[in-house]
């Protein structure tokens, strides 16, 4: 799995791609914290549009990201989930905690 | 209950199988020639369970996962994932949403997106001794056949 | 010599699973990182085996295939298939290139093609208790390691 | 594996396209006898540019249609194979049987 990102206007998007599961969670979460660390957004988007597989690890990936930035007063949500992980978020009601756009906010 | 086709995959606990079990999963699965969205839902569960053995069932050590499908008639896939490792005290508590015992790496619904994602879960398992998880799935193909 | 990582697949001989074990060797064999061209060739060793099982070793049944791979220090892949079946009277004959006893529908060239893309094979066989073929190859991965 | 095929003047050429394995030898052998027998053409091009994969059992499947060709006094010749059935016709020392052009003749 692979991870860019991009900043404007204290908004973090990270573009997630390839195959999130516990192999590849621990450093994506480690990726992911130390762009937080260097952005200290307001907002974070996670931009799921070219993330092909996700299991339960990204689900877990997604509440500490939610936690972190409701423990810096920011806001996060979802961007564009191709099929496979909006089913697994949905099966994980994801939504009630974290909100899920489908395009571009 | 007579198989049309079957494998049995044994494999290490080590977390670069699980794309890879994923994807023998999802080959083997191909012949009921199901919908993408069934084919990954498949491959969902099989990561799920095969997840469980590497982080739960095995947790210090690297120990063997054997993964059986089997195709049964009226298009059922039955997959059972199996492990000798840790094994489970309280399976219905296990089963419940958010329980886990893995820390803030894991959310607690594994076992939740199985049953979600399957037809049948059934969860055997013995302290000490191991897990067997089998799920069975029908699928509806694409193609009617004869 | 210890494997770094291993499988070992069971699956009964029925032609369809030809292409099934090819996916399943390329999902594995795909950790050591090789090129588009070693994968090809590591699927065309795997179908010949495994169809000489399912043509060969059980003729007019259906037996058991195991197809084991194991990822062995400096980027080796060892592939090893055995069946239970008939077993080959002359090993050294039947490795000759174009010699077969399955009629027109094979060529003869099952074990030449195994042997030019590997870099070892080794054919152990009894005839009436089956054969298990090993091959080896080295990856000459794309990305340099550590 | 699928089979497609064109026929002029006297040329019949067959596209193969997927996988050419044990699994799929004898119908692929059977579509292209009958194509065979309707068509009576002067030279068979098998066109491989489709054809992803091939094991032994296409090298089985050439001999075959290049004896049939053969008796029926004429030509027969491959074109256009992709990477790996183009190492599978090498390494069984196809090109001393049965001519391989790249590009169309
Ligand atoms: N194969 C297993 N071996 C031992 N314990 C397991 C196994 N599978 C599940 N468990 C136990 O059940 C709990 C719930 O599992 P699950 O619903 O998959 O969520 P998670 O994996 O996120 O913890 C785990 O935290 C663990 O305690
Ligand atoms: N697994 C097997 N069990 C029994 N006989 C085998 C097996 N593999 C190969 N053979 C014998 O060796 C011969 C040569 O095999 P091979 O070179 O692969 O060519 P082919 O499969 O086209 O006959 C076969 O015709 C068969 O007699």
């Amino acid at each position: 799995m692979n991870i860019q990102s991009a900043v404007s206007g204290g908004r973090l998007t990270a573009y997630l791609s390839g195959e999130l599961d516990q192999h590849e969670a621990r450093s994506a979460m480690q990726s992911l914290d130390e762009l937080l660390d260097a952005n200290l957004p307001r907002d974070l988007v996670l931009d799921l549009s070219a993330l092909h597989f996700m299991d339960s690890s990204g689900i877990a990936l997604m509440i500490r990201l939610s936690r972190r930035m409701k423990a810096m007063g920011g806001r996060m949500w979802i961007e564009n989930p191709a099929q496979q992980p909006k089913r697994v978020m949905d099966a994980a009601g994801i939504d009630r905690l974290i909100p899920v756009a489908a395009g571009s906010l | 209950m007579n198989a049309l086709n079957y494998i049995k995959l044994e494999f290490p606990s080590k977390s670069c199988n699980e794309g890879f079990a994923r994807v023998a999963a999802s080959a083997f699965a191909a012949q009921l020639d199901p919908t993408l969205e069934e084919l990954g839902d498949i491959k969902t569960a099989v990561s799920e369970a095969v997840t469980n053995c590497i982080v739960h069932a095995y947790p210090e050590s690297v120990g063997r996962i054997r993964l059986r499908m089997r195709i049964l008639e009226g298009e059922r896939l039955e997959i059972s994932v199996q492990d000798w490792g840790k094994g489970i005290e309280d399976v219905d508590k296990a089963r419940e949403p958010l329980f886990t015992t893995g820390g803030e790496e894991r959310s607690g619904m594994g076992f939740t997106i199985m049953e979600s994602f399957t037809d049948k879960l059934r969860v055997r398992s013995r302290p000490g001794r191991g897990t067997t998880v089998t799920m069975l799935r029908t699928i509806r193909s694409r193609m009617p056949r004869p």
